[in-house]
């Protein structure tokens, strides 16, 4: 029996990310053990719900350590719970893998920390790209304040002016408020405004698309990663939607895939038994535990052992692994090992996900 | 003799009621006032008044010589004011004793850092207020009750642990608003004893009471009130004779309504 | 000598804190009674809060955000050893509530309850929006204490997680013995006074006013070195520490335990902080059973665990 | 000036959903001084089952009075099982029971109806109606005139019925309307089914424009509980008030000033008026004689 | 009319009342006199409802009250104008007597408080405004005449003469009195008890949780014991 543990965020504010996560994991460790575990070691996954509360992710995580006596830990569905995480995981050198955005989690690279997100500098850099194809040049930004909405918008300022990029309008909501036609009326009228990009997760970005068709605001409105799932197309309702752009993973457009992409089975597969599981569409969060998981089944595997530091020696020699968000390759000095290409820029047509060229 | 206590042309309304109007009194030390009047006189806001709790509309209240118009009640305690309530002010949750220890608050207070270390200076206070509790419990009769929970308290030993409590301070003026509200006739006259003897001490005590065997038996002096206006004032035989205090409030002579108490 | 209330609890307080680790299988066993700890701190300045003095706050938390987000930034940008941080978060609260406090105080019951919860989401709004400064809500780290370092150069030999057990249980004993100082003392007295009667206390001659500040700082500077300590042992601190749900926590231990007495407030800190690690076997119905398990407390020990319990033990009259 | 027209449809758009769950308030605590913290678990229900009922295939006015129905019940339930037991605890117990509640009817809401964000259409359509340059959703118009409308009743019946007297004098003091033959147990299931179902209306008016999820009560709670303390905890003209300033404030503080800081204006602002007016605007002074 | 058997009452573990046994005639005024902490007010909320008996019965007309909760019992005719008159001080004067009415809704509503305010000119002028604001007697008129608004066949009345001016103690007792022609029977618990006496038919004495003595009114008080440990003559 291989023990790893996981905390997520299963309830709370970032539920709408832990939740998924929780599920994937469950689902691919009974997957795993159905068919036969790593090597004939079954799997067994020791979940705790941190609701969010990296001091609660503290805990659990020395709970997991200690008390579970897990060989690697998967979580942190927020950069504040992978925080606090890291630093148990790393004092007690056990190989974490964390689910949140931040760079900070991976750089500086510490030993026994990896995640599988892009990070959100990444996802502010695939957007800045396109609007610089787009020949946009003044932008206007509202974005959540909860952690992931707040990191963003901190990232996509630090990197925006390499686009020759600036942002005109900057303004904020709160994850629970209901109407956002002031911030946005705002960033209408500030001069010069050409494209509006919307960093968040959960209701906000939804309800800012309705108010964005409500206001009949005709600029290009670019939504993150956080909303890329189909949940996002029926909340904020197909019509309000047209001609939404965002960063996304291989995972929404599965359908669109070549049919030689290296990430098309991984996809599929995952696509097909989320679905299947908990009749709700696949977003990018349960990717990233699924892809979490494949790293970390893929380095025991690997290693041939289930010790902390031989998985973390494997882990960090993973090299190719086609996941639902990219193909991860690590290294010493690289403990994410995507790059840009992970990302695609997706818009929704028609109340599709599609592919920009 | 000069007076302790001076009201001068106290007045206040309550959004156009004229509560009280221009009221003007002396109270000596060691003597007992009275005020009386019909339920609603203004009596009991006259005592809000002169204890801080209201803010008076006009007139002055003067303490020795000093104005203290208006002056929040803690600084009148300090400055040996005193009094109790109509509508009863115990602290429920505390013992008997606890509640009677506060009345020693101004005597036993010290810096908060002290009592929150517990330093020697701050038990001794602590010490000495409860010593003296006790002996003012026993004085108003209320020693076997002294470690029950205060709220749970028939009326009338609330009544009376409320006179100890006021007295706890060593007023120099003690208000007494219808002390012997639910006593009977025995009870009342031992209150009529405390009373009287706490003057002795030369405390002024201003009193109000609508037993007026009571009051006739020990007032000195006696001010009437009706709607909010001095009406009388004098000693309690020239008051009880006083045609407009009989109209407005004995309804007959004074004596019968004694006799008629009890 | 006759053992007082207050030695009894001290004494139960101190074979707690001292025996518990006997029991304990795992170091995650430490974790988990230093964050009781932890809590039971805050709590106590809440009981004197609202179990003496009658007030309540709803944006506690706001000083416990103060004093760990002090030892995050001081030590960094003053320079100042994180101990000392740890003091300076405790007088930038109580400074803090010595100026709020007055304009507060004045308000009763709900209307408290609303202006501190608003004095509370301020603070916690500055922590996630000052991204500069405080890391935002992604948090920021807290430097060592560097004082388990000293201990175990002195052949002490302690893990993190007991050394933080330690430390806060002797923090807790401390904080319980000057909460009971307090209540009997004639300040203690003054507060509980004002809690029943204003108007009485004020005839007695309490100032009423500065007393209520008085146990308003006092409280807060409990808050602050709870959030320090919670901050120096997870070395990582996000704005939840000041957050409206630390703060409802804080009064909702308080309640649970018995919110006039300082053991409650331990009973109640520890309820709480371990039942969500027990409730893990529920999964799923972790809420569920939680949300049960505080409805039951209240609806049959209604003046909280521990003095529910001692009264039915005692048979005191109601 | 349509810049300035906007933010205040956006204000009283937000103020009406403010003041909404804080009428909601009103009842439970004018009948037992509770100020009850499982309100927004109320607004959450009425939007949920809602939801539930419409994707089962209902009509929608079918559904909306089903949710209103069952939540109301479920608001009995609650004085039944867990108000009602600890009749005589002190009001800071009465508060966490209800904290409590919320933390169990959220958990049971988790369980029952996941952790999804929904949705419903609106009432009138999203065809955003154009005044003067500016924009509203006819949604926004149900949820005010359904402030209104709840203002208006609540205030009829406690100023105007014998039974809305009898709420009140419940919380006065229990012990007297015992005395006088009010059946205060009565009283109390009365209060909790209409703050439930008021809270259910409110849930299902305002979701078109909020969506709804499981854990979106608090958010509502404290955001109610706040607008109705600035009015005047109990006053249906001070939650509506409340509400109203509430929103109003949040929109035009990120308008002209920073959409950062606009919560902490709208607590500055309370902060500011319990200064002046420690009752609230509308509270009533409780005249207590010494 | 009334009966009590037994009656012990208890406050947490200490018993207070130790078996009361009393009764009340149809159309009689009885009193109830006894020192402070005698128990007379436990009596009194025993037969109201409003604290629970721990033994022995009380039979109203006939009925057993045992189970019937507070509420119902000025259904039943049995109203209280309580210790510490117990108003709605939020309520205005008139919100008051309605209330006091509450269970009835005809036009005699307005004829009883039109009595009310007969009797006590100052309700009628304070009518609109909160009860909390008015003076202590005044607050006892309004206790009083709520338990009137309610109809009862039996009144129970602690204290009606606290606070009130001699004047007025006067009125109140002659109140009383005329009740008797009503046909409503009054339990009056009193610490004027010569007053009480003076109009009560019969009379108890109870002392600590007992009644230590009964009899009519008029021997009562020509009892030596009685006039100098009640009376104080
Ligand atoms: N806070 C207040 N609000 C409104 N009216 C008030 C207030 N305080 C006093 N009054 C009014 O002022 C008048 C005087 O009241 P006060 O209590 O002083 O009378 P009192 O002489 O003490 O009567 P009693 O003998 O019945 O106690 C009353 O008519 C009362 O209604
Ligand atoms: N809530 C309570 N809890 C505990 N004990 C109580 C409570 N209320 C009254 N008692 C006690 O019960 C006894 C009887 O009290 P009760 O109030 O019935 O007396 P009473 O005859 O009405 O006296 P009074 O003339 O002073 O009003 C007293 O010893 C009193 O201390
Ligand atoms: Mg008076
Ligand atoms: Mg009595």
């Amino acid at each position: 029996e291989i023990r790893i543990g996981a905390s997520l965020s299963a309830t709370g504010p970032a539920a709408f990310l832990g939740d998924p996560e929780a599920k994937t994991l469950e689902m691919l460790v009974e997957q795993m053990n159905e068919a036969g575990g790593i090597d004939g070691e079954e799997i067994a996954l020791t979940l705790y719900d941190d609701g969010g509360d990296p001091n609660k992710a503290r805990t659990f995580a020395t709970r997991l350590i200690e008390d579970d006596e897990v060989v690697a830990i998967i979580g942190g569905s927020t950069t504040g719970t992978s925080m606090s995480i890291l630093s148990v995981a790393e004092d007690n050198e056990i190989p974490f893998i964390s689910l949140a955005g931040a760079i900070d989690i991976i750089d500086p690279v510490k030993p026994f920390t990896f995640k599988t997100p892009h990070t959100d500098r990444m996802a502010c850099q695939k957007i800045f790209e396109d609007m610089q194809k787009q020949g946009i040049t003044t932008i206007g930004m509202i974005s959540g304040t909860d952690g992931f909405g707040a990191s963003m918008q901190a990232q996509c300022k630090a990197v925006v002016g390499e686009y020759g990029i600036t942002v005109a309008a900057d303004e904020t909501y709160n994850p629970t408020d209901a109407d956002m036609t002031t911030q946005l009326t705002k960033i209408r009228n500030t001069e010069g405004v050409q494209a509006v990009l919307n960093p968040g997760f959960g209701q906000g970005p939804s309800i800012v698309t309705r108010n964005y068709r409500q206001l009949a605001i005709d600029l290009p409105l670019y939504q993150s990663h956080g909303v890329a799932s189909d949940g996002f197309i029926e909340l904020a309702g197909a019509d309000a939607a047209e001609g939404v752009r965002l960063p996304g993973t291989a995972l929404l457009i599965a359908d669109q895939l070549a049919a030689d992409d290296p990430q098309k089975p991984v996809v599929d597969a995952y696509k097909a038994a989320f679905e299947e599981k908990t009749g709700t569409s696949v977003g990018t969060f349960g990717g990233y535990a699924n892809d979490a998981f494949l790293i970390l089944t893929d380095a025991i595997a690997r290693a041939g052992s289930a010790e902390p530091q031989a998985i973390r020696d494997a882990i960090e020699s993973t090299s190719g692994l086609a996941g639902t968000t990219g193909i991860y390759t690590m290294s010493a000095d690289d403990h994410l090992g995507l790059d840009l290409s992970a990302f695609r820029m997706l818009q929704i047509k028609g109340g599709e996900w599609t592919v920009v060229e | 003799m000069t007076a302790l206590l001076s009201v001068e042309g106290l007045g206040i309304s309550f959004g156009g009621l004229k509560a009280v109007s221009d009221v003007s009194f002396t109270v000596q030390p060691g003597e007992i006032t009275s005020v009386i009047g019909p339920n609603g006189a203004g009596k009991t806001t006259l005592f809000n008044m002169i204890s801080g709790i209201y803010q008076p509309g006009s007139g002055r209240v003067v303490l020795g010589t000093e104005d203290v118009t208006g002056m929040a009640p803690h600084r009148l305690a300090r400055r040996g004011m005193s009094r109790t309530f109509q509508n009863l002010q115990i602290f429920q949750s505390m013992t008997v004793l606890e509640n009677a220890i506060a009345g020693f608050h101004l005597a036993e207070r010290g810096p908060v850092l002290a009592d929150l270390l517990g330093l020697p200076a701050s038990r001794r206070r602590a010490a000495q207020a409860q010593a003296g509790a006790r002996a003012l419990l026993a004085r108003v009769g209320l020693d076997r009750a002294a470690e029950r929970e205060a709220g749970n308290l028939s009326y009338g030993a609330l009544k009376r642990l409320e006179i100890a409590r006021a007295l706890a301070l060593s007023p120099k003026i003690l208000l007494l608003d219808e002390p012997a509200a639910g006593c009977n006739a025995v009870e009342t006259e031992e209150i009529d004893h405390l009373i009287a003897e706490v003057a002795k001490s030369g405390v002024a005590i201003l009193l109000v009471e609508h037993d007026m065997k009571m009051v006739m038996r020990i007032s000195n002096h006696i001010v009437v009130l009706d709607h909010g206006e001095k009406i009388a004032e004098g000693d309690p035989a020239s008051v009880s004779r006083n045609p407009a205090v009989i109209a407005a409030y004995l309804g007959t002579d004074a004596e019968e309504a004694a006799h008629a108490d009890g | 000598m006759k053992l007082t209330p207050k030695t009894a609890t001290l004494l139960v307080l101190v074979a707690l804190v001292v025996l518990s680790p006997v029991l304990f299988p795992s170091g995650y066993y430490y974790r988990v009674g230093a964050l009781i700890f932890v809590n039971a701190i805050a709590v106590t300045g809440i009981v004197i809060l609202t179990g003496y003095a009658g007030q309540i706050s709803l944006g506690h938390a706001g000083f416990a955000g103060i004093g760990a987000y002090a030892c995050a930034l001081a030590p960094v940008h003053l320079g100042l050893h994180p101990s000392l941080a740890l003091l300076l978060g405790a007088s930038v609260s109580a400074l803090l509530a010595f100026l709020v406090g007055r304009p507060i105080l004045r308000l009763k019951g709900y209307y408290l309850g609303v202006a501190t919860l608003g004095f509370g989401i301020l603070i916690s709004m500055v922590l996630n929006n000052e991204r500069q400064l405080t890391g935002g809500p992604d948090g920021i780290e807290v430097p060592e204490l560097g004082l388990r370092a000293l201990l175990n150069d002195m052949g002490l030999d302690l893990t993190n997680g007991q050394f933080w057990y330690w430390f806060c249980g002797i923090a807790v004993i401390l904080g319980a013995w000057l909460a009971l100082n307090l209540h009997g003392s004639p300040t203690g007295r003054a507060l509980r006074a004002l809690h029943g009667s204003e108007v009485a206390a004020r005839t007695v001659g309490i100032h009423v006013a500065r007393m209520k500040l008085q146990a308003f700082v006092v409280s807060a500077v409990y808050a602050s070195v709870s959030g320090s300590l919670l901050a120096l042992q997870n070395k990582f601190i996000t704005p939840d520490v000041a957050g409206f749900m630390h703060s409802i926590e804080m009064v909702t231990m308080a309640v649970l335990g018995g919110v006039g007495s300082v053991l409650g407030a331990v009973f109640g800190a520890a309820v709480l902080t371990l039942l969500p690690q027990v409730l893990t076997v529920f999964a799923e119905y972790e809420q569920l059973v939680l949300g049960l398990v505080m409805m039951l407390v209240m609806i049959f020990l209604p003046q909280g665990l521990l003095p529910s319990i001692l009264r039915r033990v005692r048979g005191k009259d109601e | 000036m349509p810049e300035l027209l906007q933010f205040l449809f956006s204000g009283v758009t937000v103020g009406a959903v403010y003041a909404l769950v804080a009428l909601g308030f009103t009842i439970i605590y004018n009948a037992s001084d509770v100020v009850n913290f499982a309100q927004g678990e109320f607004v959450m229900l009425g939007g949920m089952l809602t939801f539930v009922c419409q994707a089962a295939g209902l009509p929608l006015p079918l559904a909306a009075l089903i949710a209103i129905a069952v939540t109301s019940a479920i608001g009995v339930a609650m004085n039944k099982l867990a108000i009602e037991p600890a009749r005589g605890a002190p009001v800071v117990s009465l508060i966490i029971i209800t904290i409590g509640a919320s933390i169990f009817i959220r958990g049971g809401a988790q369980l029952l109806f996941g952790k999804q964000i929904h949705s419903f259409p609106a009432f009138s359509g999203d065809t955003p109606l154009r005044i003067g340059g500016a924009t509203i959703l006819p949604q926004s118009l149900w949820v005010i005139g359904g402030a209104v409308v709840v203002f208006v009743g609540l205030w009829l019946f406690f100023t105007r019925t014998l039974t809305g007297r009898a709420v009140l004098a419940t919380s006065n003091n229990r012990l007297a309307a015992q005395l006088v033959g009010i059946n205060t147990g009565f009283v109390m299931m009365l209060s909790f089914a209409l703050s439930a179902g008021i809270g259910a209306l409110a849930g299902v008016l305002v979701t078109p424009i909020t969506l709804t999820a499981y854990d979106v009560g608090l958010a509502f709670a404290l955001k109610g509980f706040a607008a109705a303390m600035l009015g005047g905890m109990g006053n249906p003209k001070g939650a509506l008030a409340g509400g109203f300033l509430l929103g109003l404030i949040e929109a035009l503080t990120a308008g002209y000033l920073s959409s950062q800081y606009k919560d902490a204006a709208a607590f500055v602002v309370i902060l500011l008026v319990l200064f002046f007016m420690p009752q609230g605007l509308f509270g009533a002074r409780t005249v207590d004689r010494v | 009319m009334l009966t009590v058997e037994g009656l012990r009452s208890r406050y947490g573990r200490i018993e207070v009342l130790h078996g009361i046994d009393l009764t009340v005639q149809s159309g009689e005024i009885v009193t109830v006199v006894g020192a402070n902490g005698a128990g007379k007010t436990t009596l009194l909320k025993c037969l109201s409802g409003t604290q629970p008996v721990s033994g022995g019965t009380i039979t109203f007309r006939g009925e057993s009250l045992t189970g019937v909760p507070a509420h119902r019992r000025p259904a039943r005719g049995l109203t209280q104008s309580p210790e510490g008159r117990q108003i709605f001080t939020n309520l205005t004067v008139e919100e008051n007597l309605r209330l006091g009415a509450f269970l009835y809704a005809d036009d005699r509503v307005d004829k009883d408080m039109q009595d009310a305010f007969a009797m006590f000119p100052i309700l009628r002028e304070k009518r609109n405004l909160p009860a909390g604001g008015l003076s202590g007697g005044q607050q006892q008129m309004l206790a009083m005449s709520r338990a009137l608004m309610g109809r009862p066949s039996c009144l129970l009345l602690d204290e009606p003469s606290m606070g009130l001016a001699p004047i007025i103690v006067r009125q109140i007792f002659d109140v009383v009195g005329s009740l008797k022609a009503l046909g409503v029977t009054v339990l009056l618990v009193e610490q004027n008890a010569f007053g009480a006496l003076k109009i009560a038919d019969r009379g108890y004495v109870m002392e600590t949780g007992r009644i230590i003595m009964s009899g009519a009114a008029d021997d009562l008080i020509a009892d030596p014991r009685i006039r100098t440990a009640y009376l104080g003559i």
